[in-house]
């Protein structure tokens, strides 16, 4: 341990030095990120409270969402494994949220 | 039933530049002209590649419908010109009823 | 598409470098046929000695049906022997009382869909028709037994 | 290796594959799994979305590496696809390669059924190939000595590349050609179209270098007697053609007069094969598009010779002494042939596919009549123009610019060529009518001194070797590789190679590549001197072999069995060998051994057994 | 649709006459720099083309075989003898609305106002400018058109010009395309916003119709953009811009009002899809978007508020 | 890997595409040794993108993995990703290329591939992998068949929460890699470089890309490859089964207008295949192709293409000439109808364009060989030997040197293998 020390410190240095550099894009990615999770957070709720699932015009609509972006969380939710398709309804799909799947994006574990 | 005349085409030069048959008919000018219907200006095109003279004549007014607004020759992927095809028509067209 | 599913187990024998592959063929196209069919791959069928077929019936295999390369296969002669030796399972398949229809050797080549399709749709009519193998079945030996034999060469072109 | 010394593996490795979606859309992959795992002998059953992947083949070396499986079955696409690939991944493990069995829950049961019948038959099948992995051995590839010599047959450009190519890589060649020439189909071009190359100069190049080259020997005027051996060790009883129509008859032959003797015949002795064997020019039938009945309808290879000898008068194009004022050249004579529209040929076929070339070799001919001779017009009527290669829309652009004028068609509406009859078509000796797509489906009508008939390209005359090399044809008459994209010049037979057009329509270019392509297969697998073959031979289990000499009989192959003293506890007997270079592993002797001592390595009747075993059994189902 | 040779014959007897196509002289439409005070020696010299000074002739004629296309009495038009009289010089006078008058006059005295505080060392010599023949040209007359180019070019080498600065697209190109191959005149041709140079704050947002001839045929449509970027006015373009330009329509009122207001329609749908306030820089695109139902503002116009007479004018336009 | 460090082999292949790999295979079958340089994350190139093949409809990713991983496996063959090629000179028998390679911020040593990097980042970002039409993280894998499966940081997108890096069980993440140079010295290089496609972004016509369900043909292959954004055939913008699909061709070829005069080659073929594999996901969907001529060439296409044609997908003649974004995502397509009818106009609910194919790589300032007019690749005996290029020594493969299928560019690297290898042999002698 006492020998990782040393070059630890550097790195945490290291970091810092290109947290600074970084900066201008750290705070845009944050703010994307904010976003994201209140998107995401709004699409969950919906989705929870449409037991049955939901088409994404009816996310949209519920959330307030743009629907292209609203099919673009869900087929990211999929691909996590936070949420899964159900019956067709109409010319969509429904989605549902997935039993016991672990959240994914914009949410802090 | 059409008997083609090749030469025609050679006889518009006269009148204009001679890109004609750089046209291989694909259509783009006609459904980006703002004219819309019918299929100006590539019919007109076509007649002069076949040497449709009479039928040139016939719709020759037609051939003032054109605004000369050049997107379909900014279009052409043959850059076949139609724009200056159809002025080059007007021209003929034009020296032929002066004629009458 | 499929049709009716019954118990019966089919048995398909499918040449490596033709039918195997033509089943594959099949299946890319999304064809849809019976599932008790079962596809086994094989170097050439003039491997298998005439007690495999009878072995396999009384196992309980309803139907089987070799898919040879025809007179394509690659090993010369093969096909002659095969054939002949299928002649000879159907006379001891007579003998045991067997309806011979239950075997069939056909030819498939790689790009032979829809003879394949009819082979095991019409095998899958026949073992629906006969019911699960047993020794001295109605209708063995007479004259539609006629009707399964020597058919080796029924091969379709795609 | 009988029944009596078998030993059944218990820790077989099942692995079964989503396919991304492909296999676990249709079967419930996980229930497989779990069912699978209780069979008896299967030590573990695992899933993988990819099994090909690198992170699947992980799965099964790391088992094999820890032991816990001996035997590894996949459950996934069809075996011509990835067999190849989890036995090496096998290999890497340290394992042999030959104690895989495969399982196809693709082709055979995801993409034809659903739901709970294709998870019962997937399923089945695994247990199947369960049944056969427990009962396989590990088996060596038979290395064989191979010979650092290749014979291509024909020298056409394709033929001769190749000799080239491989003579400069240190192999021996043997260059074969039917005919007296070197050159093939090239050699009766004018120009290469879109390059403007000088077909002649090309085939100089080609023919200097390989009949100069020390380790090439062409034998032109010969053709292939005889085939034998195996891949590295093929042996070819070449003959040589003589003149006239009837070689081997004896007695007058009109005209030629007697053949004296019977030609000598010689074996080469190679390693590998590559076909070259070219194309054959379409022949219209007699009446299409006039051909044959009207003068002045010529088919393009005939137009191509008369135009090298082109003369003028004035502006205008002059063969034949005939001024030619206007052309017509039709696309697609002989190619894209669709069923119901056109006629079958003699042997019932069409050709439906299309002949790739003759849109550029068209329009190239078409452009030189232009900028030659500015007073011959020039009609191209086209079903679609495939100038797809580079250089080749260029052409098309030039042909444009050059005043060809284009008149396009479709296959139920060919264009009508007929004798001018002098009216508003004027004095020219041929009328075309066709009802033109460009024009907005109008008919127009042109006179026309000359027709120009784009004939594509047929499968060679080559049957004959089609069926002494027993050689994979396709529907198309062309020779068939063994995968387009996995195996794209390898034909079914080991080290027989396929090159330039006996393949499918190409382009020069193409030909050189599709040569250089096979050239490179062959170098690789002749360059170590020795080629290692699939273990999937016949074994004779001396214990129960009775020597009776039936599966010698049986044996379709020669030489591949042989009767042999041994001695036994018995004492002295006669007992079957297997020669295993030769043997072809079809099987035919095990069938026939009345003791069944004589089985397939790989493929045994024992294993055939065990599956038929699994498929009538039940699988124990905890659900 | 009118008859096109009536049309054409018409406009090249009046150009021939009069070197106007509507008959119309130049002393009596081209007024506006009269009190003006502009110097008639410098190093460019300002060729207005009179189109700007046609848009109220334009206007009235336009409105005036408005009427009549596609009817009856149009079809009579078309083929009597009364489309001449009807579109006489007389006619077309009592027609022209003076509001449009004094808009013509406002935009050229709003380039000079840029010309002047971008310090552009111009003159305007009315007795040399005139009308370009462009539209006999673009109607196949070419005949025509080289004769009365010729007499243009002719008073214009002969005065020694050899720098123009021009006000609209159509004349521009026919001057720096035409004339060279038609009159072998080839003087250097630039437009007035080319050579303005201004600053500003402006921050706010329109939307440019790029005509024809700017966006496609000279490959000018950035050159008011960068202008505009630099005194901080944005512009929120549409698809259908620079070298994809939508036609305004306009050029088609002589021979058909009715096609040309479809295909303006069409186009000011586009446009307004921005929401922001639109800019031309073309007097027919102007009149025929305004015919159209828009409410359209002059490049000259915008760009004036960022001279120092700037307010003036702003005050003016409102 | 060290900084600075020189690798020797025989054969330096460029590009680890399908060309690249097969090219590679070959020569490393005949005992040469192979370094493969690869500018993405992966090797596979554009093929392992694909959904099917044409005109076999085999999966192209069950004929990509076997090459991908026999090459990544080979003794003789040696593979560097993520890899930007600085110079590529060659003097008397040596070739010499100068390496960057660009940081992952991940140690590939120490990565085994696991995600819990990618689950435990908290940014979302397009994937490029689906076409931008899901979400993937700031860090991860970049497919699921990659090789090597080994992650990679985008610092474009990257807060340094320092979540992956915590995650990570072997402490792979490296916030701080930096690049690094190596050298390659070979006897001969072999330039695979591939092709890319024009972007809709520059087509006014065509919306400049910003009309909703007008997509681009690589995008038209992710959303129906088997693990695709969605599993199934929607259209992008709300989610929606098309009813009616349409494909443009020469969206961005053979058209001077657009700056690409040639034929791409293969997207007729790819058009026609994805046409199929549609009629077969949506059997009820409507499926035109607009075209100017159908360019089914190759052995086999043109029956694929009169197979299209009896599954009742319909071709029309015409090139599209604009594109129009209609209320509720349906998208008009202008044409004219050749038969005389005049301009058209059909709606559609979704529209895949066949951009045009433009070489992924300029040798520019990097390497004397030269180009076309193209830009593409030149090769100076296109007839006997297309692999060819002006500096000798070094060949080329694939869609380097123009467009082509796979069928083709497999061909085509067997012959640039073989070209190399005898390269390799006249050089040996004389060394």
């Amino acid at each position: 341990m006492g020998e990782a020390q040393q070059p630890d410190q550097a790195v945490k240095e290291a970091l810092k030095r290109l947290r600074q550099k970084r900066q201008e894009r750290i705070r845009e990615v944050a703010e994307q990120v904010k976003v994201q999770k209140a998107e995401l957070k709004a699409i969950r709720e919906q989705l929870a409270a449409d037991g049955e699932g939901a088409t994404p015009p009816r996310l949209a609509e519920g959330t307030g969402i743009e629907v292209s972006r609203v099919m673009w969380y869900l087929a990211t939710l999929k691909r996590y494994g936070e949420v899964v398709e159900g019956a067709k309804d109409g010319g969509w799909f429904r989605y549902r949220l997935a039993n016991n799947a672990r959240q994914s994006g914009g949410e802090e574990q | 039933m059409t008997v083609v005349s090749p030469e025609f085409a050679e006889e518009l030069k006269e009148y204009g530049d001679d890109t004609a048959l750089q046209c291989f008919n694909c259509g783009t000018c006609v459904a980006i002209c703002p004219l819309v219907d019918d299929s100006f200006p590539r019919r007109l095109i076509r007649y002069v590649q076949i040497g449709a003279r009479e039928r040139i004549l016939a719709s020759g007014r037609d051939l003032w419908k054109c605004l000369h607004c050049g997107l379909c020759s900014r279009t052409c992927p043959r850059q076949a010109d139609p724009g200056e095809i159809i002025l080059g028509l007007k021209r003929y067209v034009l020296a032929a009823w002066r004629e009458e | 598409m499929a049709c009716r599913d019954v118990e019966g187990k089919i048995l398909i024998l499918a040449t490596e470098s033709c039918a195997y592959p033509g089943a594959d063929s099949v299946g890319q196209a999304h064809s849809g046929y019976p599932a008790n069919t079962y596809i086994l791959r094989v170097r050439a069928p003039v491997m298998f000695p005439e007690h495999f077929y009878l072995d396999c019936f009384a196992k309980g295999i309803s139907g089987i049906i070799v898919m040879s390369c025809g007179e394509e296969c690659p090993w010369e002669g093969a096909y002659k022997a095969l054939a002949d030796r299928i002649d000879r399972v159907y006379r001891m398949m007579r003998e045991q009382g067997l309806d011979i229809r239950r075997l069939r050797l056909t030819a498939i080549c790689t790009v032979c869909n829809r003879a394949f399709l009819k082979e095991v749709n019409q095998m899958n009519e026949i073992v629906q028709e006969l019911g699960p193998p047993r020794a001295q079945e109605a209708g063995a030996g007479d004259a539609c037994a006629e009707d399964g034999a020597g058919q080796g060469n029924n091969q379709e072109s795609p | 290796m009988s029944g009596s010394r078998q030993r059944k593996s218990d820790r077989v490795g099942v692995y079964i594959c989503h396919c991304g979606g492909n296999i676990s859309d249709h079967v419930d992959v996980e229930k497989v799994r779990a069912d699978v795992e209780r069979i008896p002998g299967v030590a573990v059953a695992r899933t993988n979305m990819f099994m090909c992947s690198d992170p699947g083949q992980e799965l099964i070396i790391e088992d094999l590496r820890q032991g816990i499986v001996d035997r590894v079955v996949v459950a996934s696409c069809a075996p011509s696809l990835h067999e190849a690939t989890f036995r090496s991944a096998i290999a890497r493990a340290g394992a042999n390669p030959y104690i895989y069995e495969h399982a196809n829950i693709r082709e055979h049961v995801s993409w034809v059924l659903h739901g709970d019948k294709a998870t019962a038959k997937a399923e089945k099948l695994v247990a199947a190939a369960v049944g056969k992995a427990r009962l396989l051995e590990p088996l060596d590839p038979i290395h064989v000595e191979a010979r650092r010599h290749v014979t291509v047959i024909g020298a056409g450009i394709a033929g001769m590349t190749a000799a080239r190519l491989l003579a400069d890589r240190g192999l021996e060649v043997v260059l074969i050609e039917k005919s007296p020439y070197l050159g093939g189909h090239a050699a009766r071009l004018d120009r290469v179209a879109p390059t403007g190359e000088r077909a002649a100069d090309l085939v100089s190049e080609l023919a200097e270098a390989v009949l100069e080259h020390a380790a090439v020997t062409v034998m032109t005027s010969t053709r292939l007697a005889g085939f034998d051996g195996y891949v590295g060790n093929y042996d070819l009883r070449v003959r040589p053609v003589l003149a006239g129509p009837a070689e081997d008859r004896n007695g007058y032959v009109p005209f030629h007069g007697v053949v004296g003797g019977n030609p000598p015949e010689l074996t080469i002795k190679t390693g590998a094969v590559i076909l070259a064997t070219g194309f054959r020019s379409y022949r219209p039938r007699r009446g299409e598009y006039g051909y044959g009945d009207l003068a002045g309808v010529v088919t393009l290879p005939e137009f191509i010779r008369l135009f090298s000898a082109a003369e003028r008068s004035g502006d205008c194009l002059v063969l034949d002494g005939r001024t030619i004022r206007s052309v017509a050249m039709i696309h697609c004579v002989g190619s894209r042939q669709i069923p119901g529209i056109h006629e079958e040929d003699g042997d019932g076929r069409l050709n439906e596919y299309c002949s790739r070339t003759c849109c550029s070799a068209v329009l190239h001919a078409a452009c030189r009549i232009r900028e030659l001779f500015a007073g011959t017009r020039v009609h191209d009527l086209y079903r679609d123009i495939r100038t797809y290669g580079r250089g080749q829309e260029e052409l098309y652009e030039r042909a444009s610019k050059s005043g060809v004028l284009f008149h396009r068609f479709t296959a139920e509406a060919p264009p009508l060529v007929e004798p001018g009859d002098g009216g508003e078509t004027g004095d020219f000796p041929l009328r075309l009518t066709v009802r033109d797509g460009l024009t907005f489906g109008e008919e127009v009508r042109m006179g026309v001194d000359l027709v120009v008939l784009a004939t594509g390209m047929e499968a060679g005359d080559i049957d004959e070797l089609v069926a002494m090399m027993k050689l994979p044809v396709g529907t198309d008459r062309f020779l068939q590789e063994v995968h387009p994209k996995l195996a794209p010049v390898e034909t079914s037979v080991a080290g027989v190679f396929l090159a330039g057009t006996a393949q499918a329509p190409m382009t020069i270019g193409e030909a050189c590549n599709g040569a250089a392509a096979a050239a490179v297969k062959a170098a690789s697998l002749l360059g170590r001197g020795y080629v290692e073959l699939d273990p999937f031979v016949a074994d004779v289990d001396p214990a129960l072999c009775r020597g009776t000499g039936d599966c010698l009989q049986a044996c379709l192959a020669d030489g591949a069995l042989e009767m042999v003293e041994v001695e036994t506890e018995e004492g002295a007997a006669r007992q079957a060998r297997v020669i295993a270079a030769r043997c072809l592993g079809c099987g035919a002797c095990v069938a026939v051994c009345p003791t069944g001592a004589i089985d397939l390595k790989g493929w045994s009747l024992k294993q055939y057994e065990a599956m038929v075993d699994m498929i009538v059994a039940d699988i124990p189902d905890n659900a | 649709m009118f008859d096109p040779k009536i049309i054409i014959d018409l406009l090249a007897e009046n150009v021939r006459r009069t070197g106007n196509p509507f008959g119309l002289s130049t002393g009596s439409i081209n007024g506006w720099w009269k009190g003006a005070d502009l110097p008639r020696q410098g190093a460019n010299l300002l060729f207005t083309g009179m189109m700007y000074q046609m848009v109220p002739a334009i206007n009235a004629a336009t409105g005036l075989l408005g009427k009549y296309e596609d009817t009856p009495a149009g079809d009579r038009i078309r083929f009597g003898r009364r489309v001449p009289r009807f579109l006489s010089a007389a006619v077309l006078k009592m027609a022209t609305a003076k509001e449009d008058r004094s808009a013509a006059a406002g935009v050229l005295m709003d380039i000079t106002r840029i010309l002047q505080a971008s310090g552009v060392d111009f003159a305007y010599r009315p007795e040399l400018d005139g009308y370009s023949g462009i539209l006999l040209y673009d109607l196949g007359d070419r005949e025509n058109f080289i004769a009365h180019a010729r007499r243009v070019a002719g008073r214009l080498q002969e005065a020694g010009v050899e720098r123009l600065i021009t006000v609209d697209p159509h004349t521009t190109w026919a001057l720096r395309e035409l004339y060279p191959r038609y009159t072998g005149y080839r003087p250097e041709v630039r437009t007035y916003f080319e050579l303005a140079r201004l600053q500003g704050n402006g921050d706010r947002e329109v939307t440019l119709h790029d005509p024809c001839f700017y966006g496609r045929y000279l490959e000018l449509s950035q050159v008011p953009r960068t202008l505009l970027a630099g005194l901080g006015v944005r512009c929120a373009d549409v698809n259908s811009a620079g070298p994809f330009t939508s036609c305004c329509g306009g050029p088609a009122e002589s021979v058909s009002p009715a096609l040309a207001l479809t295909v303006g329609r069409r186009r000011l749908a586009e446009l307004q899809a921005t929401g922001r306030p639109l800019v031309t820089m073309c007097p027919i695109c102007h009149a025929n978007l305004r015919r159209a139902g828009a409410d359209v503002m002059d490049l000259s116009a915008l760009l004036v508020r960022f001279t120092r007479s700037g307010e003036n004018s702003q005050k003016r336009a409102e | 890997m060290t900084s600075g460090r020189t690798i020797t082999c025989d054969a330096l292949v460029v590009g680890g595409g399908i060309a690249g790999l097969q090219a590679a295979l070959d020569l490393a079958d005949q005992g040469f040794s192979v370094v493969i340089i690869e500018s993405d994350l992966s090797i596979g190139g554009k093929m392992i993108r694909l959904s099917k093949v044409f005109p076999t409809l085999d999966c192209s990713s069950c004929i990509t993995t076997p090459k991908m991983a026999s090459a990544a496996h080979h003794d003789n063959i040696t593979i560097f990703t993520w890899c930007e090629l600085q110079s590529l000179e060659r003097d008397n028998t040596t070739v010499t290329a100068r390496v960057t390679a660009r940081p992952r911020y991940v140690d590939e040593e120490k990565c085994i591939g696991c995600r819990k990097c990618e689950y435990a980042c908290p940014v979302l970002v397009p994937d490029p992998e689906q076409g931008g039409f899901s979400g993937t993280k700031a860090i991860r894998i970049p497919f699921s068949n990659a090789i090597p499966q080994v992650a990679a940081l985008d610092p474009e997108h990257c807060m340094l929460c320092g979540r992956c890096a915590r995650a990570c069980p072997t402490g792979a993440v490296d916030y701080l890699q930096q690049p690094r140079q190596f050298t390659v010295t070979a006897r001969t290089a072999v330039l695979a470089t591939g092709f890319e496609m024009t972007s809709p972004g520059d087509r006014p016509q065509y919306g400049n890309g910003t009309i909703a369900n007008v997509i681009t043909a690589l995008q038209m292959e992710r959303i129906l490859a088997p693990h695709g954004p969605y599993n199934r055939v929607l259209r992008p913008m709300d989610g929606m089964e098309p009813d009616s699909i349409a494909f443009v061709q020469c969206a961005g070829s053979r058209d001077l207008s657009m700056g690409v005069p040639y034929c791409s080659r293969f997207c007729c073929m790819y058009a026609i295949k994805q046409a199929m594999l549609l009629s077969g996901a949506l059997p009820l969907a409507d499926i035109v192709i607009y075209y100017m001529d159908i360019r089914a060439f190759g052995k086999g296409y043109e029956q694929f293409y009169q197979t299209a044609k009896a599954m009742g997908i319909q071709f029309v003649k015409g090139k599209v000439a604009r594109l129009q974004g209609l209320e509720g995502g349906t998208v008009a397509v202008h044409y004219e109808a050749q038969e005389g009818e005049g301009v058209s106009v059909d709606n559609h609910d979704l529209v895949v364009l066949s951009m045009g194919v433009v070489p992924h790589w300029s040798p520019e300032g990097i390497c004397r060989v030269s180009t076309g007019a193209d830009r593409f690749i030149r090769t100076v005996r296109p007839s006997l030997s297309p692999v060819r290029t002006d500096l000798e020594g070094v060949f080329v493969a694939g869609a380097a040197s123009g467009p082509k299928d796979i069928v083709d560019t497999i061909a085509e690297a067997g012959a640039a293998a073989m070209a190399a290898s005898n390269y390799l042999a006249a050089v040996r002698q004389q060394g």
